[in-house]
This record gives C-alpha cells, sequence and structure tokens, in this order.
C-alpha cells in the first residue's frame, strides 16, 4: 500500500505523518506540491503545518498549487484523501469538503491534547473504530473553528457526515470541552462519498504511548484493505 | 558619542589602525560591527575564563552555535539569544524575528532545528503597557515557531517590577545532525570560492539594529521605527529545508546566518574564521526596496537571509536547490586571499577595509566596578493569612504557565515525551535510537540582585538538577547574560560576579559553557534590571528508560527530601516577595561539592529506576515542589514537618541542592544506603495517600482544589 | 492602461461570531472606551493594479475575490477603487 | 447623542516588509492576475460608536488607534467615519 503525503512550501507534518505511516508498517511517498502526477499511490494525505504560512486563510493558497487538480480527480474517482489539521484546511478551501474554517474562539493557538468521539464509522478511514469510541489527540491550531452555515450543518449532520466530536474523556460533549468554537464540536467531517475525511487533530501525533496515545494507529491501518 | 555611537578612543584607534580617514560609508560599517552587540567589547575579556571543552565537546563558543556529541553518531547544537530590545519596541515582531534569528544560527551548522525554549520577563501584569508587551511576546514566539514547525518546549517566565520597561526574551534553540551528517563553519575560505546570498531581499530593515540594541532605550521610541524588523516564517521554513538540502549536497564549503548588522557582519567573519577576504558587489543583493544606497545594504537587518560559500563548479547544482523552494539565490561575490572586507557599488569601491580591524582589532574596555551593598534581611511579622493566599498564587502560576506553552505547538516534530509544564526539563527522544535529551532554561534575576556570583551559581545549579530530576545526565551550558549599562559600575560589577558566579559552577560540575549571548543596556539607574543571568542546559538520557517524571505515581510510596530542611531560608524568595513585598537578604548559599555529589548519585541511581518521581525545590519552596507533584500526579501526600516557629521558612523557603523523589517502601534500604554511599543526606518527609494534600502540623488542603486548580 | 489603487475590503458574514473584534470591543471598554459598541475585525488588501476603467478594474478584483482572496462561506467583501496614478 | 459606524484601516508603514502581502501577490500572479503590481494586506475594524459629532468621533477614534489599536512604530492609520444611523 502506498500513501502519498503531499509537501507544500511550509508543511511541517510531513516527516511525522512519514513516521507515523511507516511504524504502523505502510509504505508513505512524498509527493511534491508542483508534481504533476499521483504516481499510482493507493491514496493521499494532505499533512499538517502552514502551506505558504498560512497568509490570507489557511490553505487558501495550497490550492491552487499543480498537484491539486489531480488530487481533485483522484478524489472524485472515489480515491481516499485524507486531510490532517492543515491539510483538512486545504481540503475546505478545495471544496472537497464542506464548510469553512475560521480563527479559535480563544485568539490563541492552542496546542493541547483532547478527548475525541467517533460519532461514525461508515468511512474506510474510521472502519477499525466503533461508533461511540473515545479517542485521545493533540491539536494544534491557531484557525480550526470549523463553520458550516445552519442549514449546511442539519445537512451534514442528517448524512452523518460528522465523523469525530470534541468531547470530555468520558465522552460529554459540552461546549467546555469545545476547544475551538467549532460548530457542533466537529472535530472531522466526511464528504458524501466517505472518501474524502478531514480532521483538525493530529493523528499523526497520537501512534506512540510514550508520547502519551496511541489512538491515531488504526486510522492509519485503515488504509490497509 | 561620536560617530553613529563610536567613542571618541575608539575613533582615534580606527585612525591608527587604519592609517588614513575611512569613508562615510567604511565609518558606518566600523561603527556597527564594534557595536558592543556585535564586538562583546565589554565582556569578551570576562568570558574568556569559561570552561569551553570536555570529551563531548566538539565546538565550543566562537562559531554561531556550540555543538556537543551524543553518541551513537548524533550531535546537538545550541544557542540562546535575547531580542530585548526589538521586544520592548515591537513585542510581537520583536519575539518573532528573536526565534528566527536563534533558528538561523542552529540551521548555519548545518543542523535541523528540533526545539525552542524562552525565557521571559516582564513587568507586573496589572499594567496595560505590560499585558501589551507579555501577550505581544508570546504570540509572536507563537507565531514564528509554529509556522516552522519546530516545537517550543520549555522556557520560563517571571514577572516582576525591574522589567517594566525592559522586558527580557531569551530564546534558546537546539538544532540536531544525525550520523554522517556534516557540520559546517561559517568560514569563507578558499579563493575563488562565491558567496551566494539567499532568501528574503534586502531592505533598510533594522539598519543600525546592532547599535540600537547597544543603546538605552530612548523615550521616545517612535523615532527607532527603523530598528523594526518583520519575520517571515514562511520564508524561514523555505529556508531551513533549502539550506539543509544544500548542506547535503557536495559543495558547500560554509555556511552564515545574517543577523546583526547583516552582510557586514556575517561577511567579515566568516572571513576571519577562514583566514581569508572577501570582495561583493553590492548592486547584486537583491533589494526590495528602491534606492538602497551602499551603506543601507551592508548592514540592513532584513529577515531571514543566509550566505552560503560555494565552490564555482557546483554553483548550479546548489542554486537548484533554492529555485525548487522558490527562493531567490544571487552571487554577490567571491573569497579572496587577501584579509580584507572589499565592496563595490555601481562601479565604485565603496570599502576596503582589513577584516581584522573589522572582527579582532575592536577596542575592549574594562570600566571600573563598584561593590554593591548587600541589602539586610528586616524581621518579618508573622501572618497566618499570607499562607493561602501564597498558595492561591502559586495555582495561579501553574495556570499562566498553562496559557503560555498552549499557545506553542509543542508536539510537532513527534519527540516529545515530557511537554512543558509537565517538568523540570524537557525530554525529547531522538528517532531511531534509544537515547533521549533533556533540555531546561533557568535563571534567577531576583537571586543574583541580592547577591550576584551566589545567584548565578544557583541558576547553573538549578539547571543541573532540573536535567537530573529528569533522569538525565548534564552535558552543557548556553549562557544569555542580561544586564543593565556597563558603564554603571554596580552593573559591571554585576556582571564581573554573574561570569564568576557561572564560571565556578560549571568548573566544578564539569559541565561545560558552549555557546552563549550577552544583552547589555537593559534599563539604567533606578530603572535597570536586576542582573539576569540565563542558563540553559542539555542534558543525555543514554536510554530513555532512565526517564523520571514529576508526579507522584503511587499510594503509599515514600517521599524523601535529598539534603536538609536547615537549608531553606526565606531570605530572598518568593514568599517574602509576594507575602511581604520585601526583596531582602541573601540567595540561598550553594554548596557546589553537595550539588557534585547530587549529580553523581542521581546520574547513577537513575539507571536502577528505583526514582518514581523527582522535582527540585526552587522558587515558592518545599510547598510548591510538593504541590506540583500532586497536581502532576493526581495524588495527595501525608507529610509531617518538624513543629518550629519559623514555619514559613520551612514551607516556603527556598533552597539550592534540594530533590524530593519517591521511592517505593521495597527499596528503601537500598536507597538509604546509596545515599549514605555518596556522603548525601536524604530526610524522609512522608508518603503518597489517596486522601488531602497534608503537611502536619500546618497545612491540610482538598486535593481536589489543587488539581482543579481552584477553579 | 492606467495605474489605480484598490482598496478590498473583507468582514466575516454578520451573524458569524467574530471573537478579535469582541475582544478589542472589552478591551476598549476597559480602557474607558464605554461609547463603543460593537467591533468587527475585517482584513483589508491594499492592490496596485492595471487596467482601462474602474469597470474593468472592479471586475478583475471582484473576480480575483470570488475564487481567491475571500471565501465565500464566511466571509463579505467589498472592492474600493481608490484613485488613479499615472 | 448619535450613532455611527467607524471604519479604521490599519497598514504597516511603507517600506517595511508586508510577507502576508507578497505571498498574496504571487499566488495572484500564478493565477493568471499578472496586472496586479503590489499586494499591502492590513487590518480593518468596522465599530459602532455614539458621539455628538463626527469630529468627537474621529478624535475618539484617532485616541484608541494611538494607544491600542494600532502600533505607532510599525503602523499608520486611517479612519473613515461611515455614516449616521439613529
Ligand atoms: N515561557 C514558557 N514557555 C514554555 N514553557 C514554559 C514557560 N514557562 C514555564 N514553562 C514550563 O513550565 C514548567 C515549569 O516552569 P518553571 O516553574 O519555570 O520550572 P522550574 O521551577 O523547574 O524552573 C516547565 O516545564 C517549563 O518548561
Ligand atoms: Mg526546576
Amino acid at each position: 500500500m502506498r500513501i502519498g503525503i503531499v509537501v507544500f512550501p511550509g508543511t511541517n507534518c510531513d516527516y511525522d505523518t512519514f513516521w507515523a505511516l511507516k511504524l504502523v508498517g505502510l509504505d508513505p511517498v512524498f509527493l511534491w506540491h508542483k508534481d504533476t502526477n499521483l504516481i499510482n499511490v493507493s491514496a493521499v494525505i494532505l499533512p499538517g503545518g502552514f502551506s505558504y504560512g498560512d497568509y490570507l486563510r489557511a490553505g487558501a493558497i495550497a490550492r491552487f498549487s499543480p498537484l491539486i487538480d489531480k488530487i481533485f480527480d483522484f478524489a472524485e474517482k472515489g480515491g481516499l484523501v485524507l486531510g490532517i489539521c492543515n491539510g483538512f484546511q486545504i481540503l475546505l478551501e478545495m471544496g472537497l469538503l464542506p464548510g469553512a474554517m475560521l480563527p479559535n474562539n480563544t485568539n490563541t493557538f492552542i496546542c493541547k491534547q483532547v478527548y475525541l468521539k467517533v460519532e461514525n464509522n461508515d468511512t474506510p478511514f474510521l472502519r477499525k473504530y466503533s461508533i461511540g469510541e473515545i479517542l485521545k489527540m493533540p491539536i494544534a491550531h491557531k484557525e480550526g473553528r470549523y463553520y458550516v452555515s445552519d442549514s449546511e450543518l442539519v445537512k451534514l449532520e442528517n448524512k452523518k457526515q460528522v465523523v469525530l466530536r470534541y468531547v470530555g474523556p468520558n465522552g460529554e460533549i459540552d461546549s467546555k470541552f469545545n476547544p475551538n468554537g467549532s460548530v457542533n464540536n466537529i472535530a472531522g467531517v466526511v464528504n458524501e462519498k466517505r472518501n474524502v475525511m478531514g480532521l483538525m487533530p493530529h493523528p499523526e501525533r497520537a501512534v506512540e504511548k510514550l508520547l502519551g496515545s496511541d489512538s491515531g494507529i488504526r486510522l492509519f491501518l485503515s488504509f490497509l484493505n | 558619542m561620536g560617530i553613529y555611537g563610536l567613542k571618541d578612543e575608539e575613533i582615534n584607534h580606527v585612525r591608527r589602525l587604519l592609517e588614513r580617514e575611512p569613508n562615510d560609508v567604511e565609518w558606518s560599517v566600523i561603527s556597527v560591527i564594534w557595536s558592543e552587540h556585535c564586538s562583546y567589547k565589554h565582556s569578551r575579556k570576562y568570558l574568556k575564563n569559561f570552561l569551553t571543552k570536555a570529551k563531548w565537546v566538539e565546538q565550543g563558543p566562537g562559531e554561531n552555535a556550540g555543538v556537543i556529541e551524543l553518541g551513537n553518531g548524533y550531535k546537538l547544537v545550541f544557542k540562546v539569544e535575547s531580542h530585548n530590545h526589538p521586544s520592548a519596541v515591537e513585542p510581537f515582531q520583536g519575539s518573532a524575528t528573536g526565534v528566527g534569528g536563534i533558528v538561523r544560527d542552529i540551521l548555519a551548522l548545518g543542523a535541523r532545528p528540533i526545539a525552542l525554549l524562552d525565557s521571559l520577563r516582564f513587568g507586573p501584569q496589572d499594567n496595560l503597557k505590560n499585558r501589551y508587551l507579555f501577550n505581544g511576546v508570546v504570540s509572536g514566539i507563537s507565531f514564528y515557531g509554529n509556522c516552522i514547525g519546530v516545537p517550543v518546549v520549555g522556557g520560563e517566565i517571571i514577572f516582576e517590577d525591574c522589567y517594566s520597561s525592559n522586558p527580557l526574551v531569551n530564546v534558546m534553540c537546539v538544532g540536531i545532525v544525525p550520523p554522517g551528517g556534516k557540520i559546517y563553519k561559517g568560514r569563507a575560505e578558499g579563493k575563488g570560492n562565491l558567496i551566494l546570498l539567499v532568501g528574503a531581499r534586502t531592505g533598510r530593515d533594522g539598519i543600525h539594529g546592532a547599535s540600537f540594541a547597544s543603546e538605552k532605550l530612548e523615550e521616545d521610541i517612535h523615532s527607532q521605527r527603523p530598528s523594526v524588523q518583520v519575520g517571515d516564517p514562511f520564508m524561514g521554513k523555505l529556508l531551513i529545508e533549502a539550506c539543509l538540502e544544500a548542506g547535503s549536497l557536495e559543495g558547500v564549503i560554509g555556511i552564515q546566518d545574517l543577523g546583526a548588522a547583516g552582510l557586514v557582519s556575517a561577511l567579515s567573519e566568516s572571513a576571519s574564521r577562514g583566514g581569508s577576504g572577501v570582495v561583493v558587489y553590492l548592486d547584486k543583493v537583491p533589494q526590495r526596496e528602491e534606492n538602497m544606497t551602499s551603506e543601507e545594504i551592508l548592514i540592513s537587518e532584513s529577515q531571514e537571509r543566509m550566505i552560503l560559500i560555494v565552490e564555482p563548479e557546483k554553483i548550479d547544482r546548489i542554486k537548484n536547490v533554492f529555485k525548487k523552494w522558490d527562493l531567490e539565490a544571487e552571487v554577490i561575490g567571491e573569497v579572496i586571499d587577501e584579509e580584507k572586507f572589499i565592496a563595490y557599488f555601481k562601479g565604485e569601491k565603496v570599502v576596503d577595509l582589513p577584516i581584522k580591524l573589522l572582527t579582532k582589532d575592536s577596542l575592549e574596555f574594562d570600566p571600573p566596578f563598584k561593590i554593591r551593598e548587600r541589602i539586610p534581611m528586616p524581621i518579618l511579622s508573622k501572618n497566618e493569612e499570607k499562607i493561602e493566599g501564597f498558595i492561591k498564587k502559586l495555582i495561579e502560576d501553574i495556570k499562566i504557565k498553562e496559557y503560555i506553552y498552549q499557545q506553542y505547538d509543542y508536539s510537532v516534530q513527534t519527540n516529545t515525551v515530557l511537554p512543558p509544564g509537565r517538568g523540570d526539563s524537557a525530554v525529547l527522544r531522538i528517532k531511531d535510537t534509544k537515547m533521549a535529551i533533556a533540555l531546561t532554561i533557568d535563571g534567577n534575576g531576583r537571586y543574583c540582585f541580592l547577591d550576584p556570583k551566589m545567584g548565578a551559581m544557583n541558576a547553573v545549579s538549578e539547571a543541573c538538577r532540573n536535567i537530573l530530576c529528569v533522569g538525565g545526565r548534564p552535558l552543557a551550558i548556553t549562557d544569555g547574560l542580561n544586564f543593565g549599562d556597563p558603564d554603571e559600575p554596580e552593573v559591571f560589577y554585576q556582571f564581573r560576579e554573574v561570569v564568576s558566579g557561572i564560571n565556578i559552577s560549571s568548573r566544578v560540575l564539569e559541565i561545560p559553557v558552549v555557546s552563549g549571548n550577552v544583552s547589555f543596556y537593559n534599563g539604567q539607574g533606578d530603572n535597570r534590571i536586576f542582573p539576569t543571568p540565563i542558563i540553559g542546559m542539555v542534558g543525555i538520557l543514554e536510554n530513555i528508560d532512565y526517564l523520571i517524571t514529576p508526579d507522584f505515581k503511587e499510594e503509599e510510596n515514600l517521599i524523601y527530601l535529598l539534603g536538609d530542611l536547615d537549608w531553606l531560608s526565606i531570605e530572598g524568595s518568593e514568599y517574602i516577595k509576594y507575602s511581604y513585598n520585601i526583596i531582602a537578604g541573601n540567595p540561598p548559599y550553594v554548596n557546589l561539592l553537595w550539588e557534585k555529589r547530587l549529580k553523581s548519585f542521581m546520574e547513577d541511581i537513575r539507571k536502577e529506576k528505583i526514582i518514581l518521581s523527582a522535582h527540585d525545590i526552587s522558587d515558592g519552596g518545599l510547598l510548591n515542589s510538593l504541590l506540583e507533584m500532586s497536581f502532576w500526579g493526581e495524588k495527595g501526600i501525608d507529610i509531617t514537618l518538624p513543629e518550629v516557629e519559623d514555619y514559613e521558612r520551612l514551607l516556603f523557603g527556598e533552597g539550592s541542592g534540594l530533590i524530593i523523589v519517591e521511592i517505593s517502601e521495597k527499596n528503601k534500604e537500598y536507597f538509604v544506603k546509596k545515599v549514605e554511599e555518596y556522603k548525601l543526606k536524604a530526610f524522609l518527609l512522608g508518603k503518597v495517600v489517596r486522601g488531602n494534600f497534608k503537611i502536619k502540623p500546618y497545612i491540610d488542603y482538598p486535593l481536589k482544589k489543587i488539581i482543579e486548580r481552584g477553579d | 492602461m492606467s495605474k489605480w489603487w484598490v482598496k478590498l475590503e473583507i468582514f466575516l458574514k454578520d451573524g458569524i461570531l467574530d471573537p478579535q473584534g469582541k475582544a478589542i470591543n472589552s478591551a476598549l471598554h476597559s480602557l474607558g472606551f464605554e461609547e463603543v459598541e460593537e467591533v468587527r475585525m475585517g482584513k483589508i488588501l491594499r492592490l496596485k493594479i492595471e487596467g482601462e476603467t474602474e469597470e474593468d478594474i472592479r471586475d478583475k478584483v471582484r473576480k480575483m475575490s470570488e475564487i481567491f482572496l475571500a471565501n465565500p462561506v464566511t466571509e463579505n467583501f467589498e472592492i474600493r477603487v481608490e484613485k488613479i496614478c499615472e
């Protein structure tokens, strides 16, 4: 299973993602944003970081990179595309996922461990988790306040596209466990076809107990058929 | 003050050396490079005394950063740098460019930056200006560090009146070179090798920034606008990747960052190190603004620029790397044999100066000093009410630190085993090995104000204990020395004493100083800052299994104090400052021989893994350390202290050489034997328990209130 | 061809929480500027741009904004063509 | 007392590097908007504020800007009093 990790200027979680994929036994390769083909990878990951410095808006400039068109086609054909943090922001800017990101309602960058609840596992990325499971992963972002309009939100929830929500240690859904003001505590969503997923927390930073959590391992293992 | 801030004797010295009158551009060049900031003219003589060598030191002071060997072929590169003056004028950009600057020092050695630590000092936060400075600085560090993907893993924060107009922002960066990786020096050598300037375009940023850092801050800061530089972390990140990639190829001879005094300093220093000269064509320097003069191009401090010395045959390949990363790279000149700095502009030779004049020939100053009177400790009136208030303050402090480090991405690069706020030092594992490193940064201006030498000894020994407490073996120091105006005799006394305190501690403990920074002119007269040496220290855990964390682990385990309760003293403590508003007396006495034995003991016993948790005693005393261990472990304690009159001393007094450790009952005998073997002493304080936080007969505090941080 | 200065104001849509504006508002109050009732914070771009007519410029900047400079999900924008030079 | 809308534009002073503006400029170029020559990015605040006269409002906002909203060392600001309501 060869997994492509896309590197934009300013990406800074590329090596971390590479390391995590290796650790769980996958075969990662880097894809350069100026490349024009996906060299037959089976899945694409847009990793975290600050592509183009997050200048103007997170993900706004990266979206125009040459490789993005290929990723768009790849996703349209059902290919698996995962966006983590900045990658999620790019997927939103690309329109592969609904909604937009706003600056955290704390007005600050936030780095800390959070708890997540698996709301739906009906997507290849989460099939190794059960619904209701509580995961622990770090977040590290300044623009992570997920936003969709009220009417979109209803649709999103009805179609069960909300897959991860910020919760308390025991699964409590409460605004006090919402680190950034995301609507409905949303931490991760999928597209209607469920082959594209974006999440703000960093699963690649949660694959070793030594670093605080290994909740993220199964997300990457889901790439294995 | 004469030409651009040079003293008359310096001006005459230049004329004598050169045997002619320098032209205007040359004067300008000389004055920036002879500024305190670049030439260390008040400090050089004293810094020479430091212990800078050890078996594991590959590069001591003199390069852009120090280098030590970690074992298994890995090398660690690190340095601390201050950005006090820029941060006072524009806190956000000042601190952001401070981060960028120190990161490029590490990068210049060919190392990948893997960690940052920030040591911060501000005035009290009940004042709007001080809050503005504090928030600006923290968000500037967050802005730059997060964007370049280098985790901020530790630091310290202290609020004190003396820093109101002069905040201190010292940032330490640590980089790593893996086995087989090349260490670069900032060297221009080999006639005909090309000087490649890469990164941002040159603008009028920070003209005379180096001189600015070497002056007192004027009242009217608006006039100092040209000294403000803006950081571009995105370009900073590209520079990191491109320089590392270029450095992995053949053909790069030397790498040098552009910092204070821009091209002048970068070029003359690398020529000096390489025993060569340079000729540069200033028209080739990519410029951001129109009509820049030769002087401006030479001394501009535009950020995000580096210089590579490259063999001519390899130049295209190296340039292509920068092109790949969308960075400009221009050959601006070449290395020559004659040890001169020559610059051409519009076909005219504008600078022709000996390298030696620019680098080694600046005058040294050894101004007079005057011993400062000690401040005797007054007699305190007992006040029961103060205790509860102080505990609340200690809990509040935990929250302030959290407010800071949560704004820093401390987990990127996935190595952070012990994150900020979780221990005496940060611990980072090294991928593909069993090893980990411990990093800490510490200073105590209050102690140094009371007794500069003893204060500095406290800073070094505390940093050492911080490394020991997480299971590390201390290896080396980088020091950031922050002082007032060196021409004030009392300040120069403080400086000499502090250097001597660092020196003696570092020698006795055998922890060499491999890099550092000096910042003078932080306030003057009554407004001057406390002498504030900051000690950055790195240590190694040869095996990550040696890791010790400070959270209490299990009920019924025993809590020992390594050291003696008698050493606790309330003089100079955080407690009397907070509760009585008094800064007086002597700082804790540092017994270096004890510290040395303690170091050997901890270095030995960590391998047996019987120390289950450890934390040293520093600000806030025994009570604070216990409180933190309870907070982190979510466990109560049952401790009994002697019943004495001066119990405030026991609870809140501070002392050096003291470490609290947790061991299990079954290892008790062994532990005690080992303690005796090392000629140390330990005092059994009590036990870890499920219930309250109890220090009999003085305190019985609900654990819940601690865990919930008084919310 | 002439040159134009364009200012592009980008604000969050009304109804979307603007925590920065709120924070500034309360800071102003604590500084004693009680008369401030509401603050919204936005981005502004100043572009120097070449083009024939004002309409032409407006169209171009509108296009840039729609596809790139503003996010249609969360932001509204307003274009002001400020002055001509040359 | 009447109510006013005030817009406060804050830009980095000319000559001070504006990395965001630069990045946006080159993104616009790669999108084909070659006619853009320069981009500077700033902040804009929209304040709803109570006061007697336009002069009064201007003075107040100028004061806020000087002591808090803008950094006089690096930034210039411009005040526009947009309209009166009520
Ligand atoms: N400015 C800061 N930036 C990052 N981490 C900080 C900062 N201030 C404090 N910390 C972290 O909080 C913890 C406790 O800090 P401190 O009280 O200064 O430690 P110590 O008492 O051991 O010197 C450490 O892990 C430290 O790294
Ligand atoms: Mg400590």
